[in-house]
Order: C-alpha cells, then structure tokens, then sequence
C-alpha cells in the first residue's frame, strides 16, 4: 500500500511506524523489516538562519512522490510505502521529510527507502528558499551529488 | 493555455502563472521556453540559463516534449526538496 | 555517541528517534538525516510459530555490537548511532532489533544504518531457535545471502 | 581453562561450558576443537561439521588464533540475530 502526504502539519515518527506496523489485514507476521529515512532542517550557514521556506507544484508533488513510491513497489518486493513531505516555513531542526518502507525482506525495505528519497530529491518539485535572521535570503542550489545518487539507481539494482 | 512557474523563477519574473495562447511555430515546450524569452530583458535573464526544468500536465518531460493549447505547462529550476 | 542495548524488553521507535534527534548539545541543528532500520520476527514457516527465542553470548554481544558501531563511526561521518538488540522469547511481530542513525548527510546516515545492520547478522552472536505451536522447535540456520551482503562492504565504500 | 558452547552447539552437547586444562600439543582453538571431538561420538558429530565459528576473549577469530589456559573460548555455529 502506497501513501503520500504533502503537508504544513509536522509528523510523529512514531505514530507512522505504527502504521507501517500495523498494516496487518494484508501482510500479517510477514513484516520482517522496516526501513525509515527523515530529513530535518539544517542550520550550516555562516549567517544564522531563521527558517527554510518550502514552496511546492500542488498537484504535481503528490503525482511525482506516487509516482516514486510505485517504482520503488515494482523494483523491491515491498508491503506498504509512506511518504511525508512538509511545505512551508521551517526553523532549523524542524523535520522536512519521511519516508517509511516495510517488506520481508531487509534488504528490500533499505533500497525501497533509500531509492525513494533519491528520486525525491531530483524529481519531487519542491523547492527550498533560506531565510536568515538579519533578513537575507536566498535559494538552495540543486547539488550535482544529489543527481548523481539519483542516477545510480538507473544501472544497477 | 496555461504557463506556471515556479522557486527563483516565479521570483525572477514575478509571476507565477501565464495565460497566454501558444505562439506562431511553437510546437515544444522547448521551444516555448525560446518563444518566452523574446517578452523582455527580465525573462530573457530568468529563463535563458540553460537551466530551467519542464513539466506538462504534471510530468517532468525533456525540451522536445509536444505541448498544445490544452496542457499545463510549467517551467521551473532544479527542484531542492526532502 | 553510540548506544548499545541487549535487552529482554521491547523498545519504543518514537522514543528511540526522539533521542536520536535531541543530541543537541554536540550537533544543534546539524542533523541533516536519520536513518532507521527494525526488524520483527516472520512468520512463514507452513508450521505455524508460536515464538522465536534468542539465544546469545552475554558479554560478547554488547563488544560485538559496540565494535560493529564504531567500525561505522570511522567510514561514515555520523552523529549517533543506537543499537538495540532483543533476547528471549519473541512472537511473531514482535520487534527484534533496532538500529538507528542520525548524520549531517543522508548517504551516510543510509549507509552507516545498513553496513550496521549487515554486520550485526553476521558478527553479534545471537542464535535463533524456533519454537511451533505443535510442540516442534529447530534452530534457525544462517543464509548465505547475509553473509554475502555484509562481503560487499569490504571492497566498497 | 573455560570453554563456552553457544546455540545448536550448546544443545547438541548437552552443556553450555566445559573447564578443562588446554590439552598437551594444542596450541590454537582450531587444534582445541580437533582435540575435543576425541571426547565421545557426540562430540564428534557436533564439532566435526566443518560449521563451526570461534571466538576467543570473546572476539571472533579464525581457527589459527593462539590460545592459552587463561583465554575465555568459545565454540558456536554461524551466527543468526537481527
């Protein structure tokens, strides 16, 4: 099962391991791992940021992170997929992103999740804007590393 | 037809969406994005940096993508999210 | 900071992620990603399982885990890293082993939680044995593939 | 000195530890193991399968790893937690 949120609202990373636990009417005790990534807002900058603001494509966003979460399904034999993504303005520290995997198999829930957050990142339209306190602001570049992740998945399982 | 935009771009050009027919000879979003550039300075600046993303109807197509009066189109930079 | 535990109790994932994300006094808002891993006991065995006991090397364990977190602390520059390993009786679905990751960068928060959780299969010493409903018990025997998938990270970064 | 036995082992041979002197000629846990199988029959069939890890002080090590009287041992089949 596949489910996608493009939300202002936090999450708890608990409450969504529970369900990714929890979907036992289909996969019963055959959970045999889960694999979760979150991304949280980083303060790196010389100049003191105040917050990071999310700006998004409505519509086009949760198209694209389904989309990610269905080839992430044909490729890994997986039970259910979460994806979270949070939009608007957040402090340092506050998180941005979840991705949440089960499967059988181990291997199979760490590659589903990772493979999905690297497709996310080149693909989701989503874009980050700093906004420091003195009132300086600017738009985070795409990273080449970010493409390169992104690509490997392309050759290799 | 539709034109959005999008991150610095939307910024650059302060718009964030075009209604506009699609021009004489304009047949891809390529090209679109060659047509959008003879409006003026501003959006030859913004849009020629050879660095400018392409949507129809929603999915990330590359610049020789067909478009027609009826799409959403959206143009935008290097996405930075998760 | 690495955190190790062997333990007969159940673990709280939300607790485990809040403490993953609140070592603020060393990192502030230098947490980028949090890579997390569980795994639960399967059952899909046509016998059907009434538990899953752990069997393991009282001492040995906590070393083994200890030196398979800090081998990851030195190829991968992550925050913490928090291992937590169950023994006892457990049913099907019951959570046996958390291992999470918290890092400035998500590749190496992915791969720290990864190459942790592939050497812990093929290093710690814990020993599995099911136990049937029908009376019927055998111990679980170690798979190639795992011993192939903690290989891989001998030649590769 | 003290040899521990761990999983199927333990149970095969009916006893999780064994104190014992280090036998005369053995030098390394690999001739500790062929030198226990000498014990009975049932010692043979566990310890002779070709399947078995050890450890010495309680870090994994290969068959060649010197022993002495004063080393904790231990005897164990492939490992099998996470």
């Amino acid at each position: 099962m596949i489910s996608i949120s493009v939300q202002e609202k936090d999450f708890d990373v608990g409450e969504e391991y529970r369900q990714l636990q929890s979907d036992d009417t289909s996969a019963g005790a055959n959970i045999g791992g889960i694999a979760i990534f979150t991304g949280q807002v980083r303060d790196l900058t010389e100049n003191p940021l105040k917050f990071m603001r999310l700006e998004h494509y409505p519509g086009m966003t949760e198209k694209s992170l389904q989309q990610t979460a269905e080839q992430a399904e044909e490729r890994w034999p997986t039970i259910d997929i979460r994806i979270i993504h949070r939009i608007g303005d957040l402090a340092p520290g506050e998180q941005i992103v979840f991705v949440g995997v089960s499967s059988a198999h181990r291997d199979a829930a760490f590659s589903a999740c990772e493979f999905s957050m690297d497709i996310l990142k080149t693909s989701a339209p989503f874009w980050k804007k700093e906004q420091h306190v003195d009132g300086a602001s600017g738009w985070v570049d795409a990273k080449d590393v970010d493409q390169q992740r992104a690509e490997r998945w392309q050759d290799s399982e | 037809m539709k034109v959005l935009f999008f991150g610095s771009l939307r910024e650059q050009l302060g718009t964030g969406e075009l209604n506009t027919a699609l021009p004489d000879g304009v047949k891809t979003i390529g090209q679109l994005l060659q047509s959008l550039q003879s409006q003026g300075d501003a959006w030859k600046l913004a849009l020629g940096t050879g660095n400018v993303l392409f949507a129809v109807n929603q999915d990330m197509v590359d610049e020789n993508t067909a478009i027609n009066d009826s799409d959403e189109v959206a143009l935008f930079p290097p996405v930075t999210g998760g």
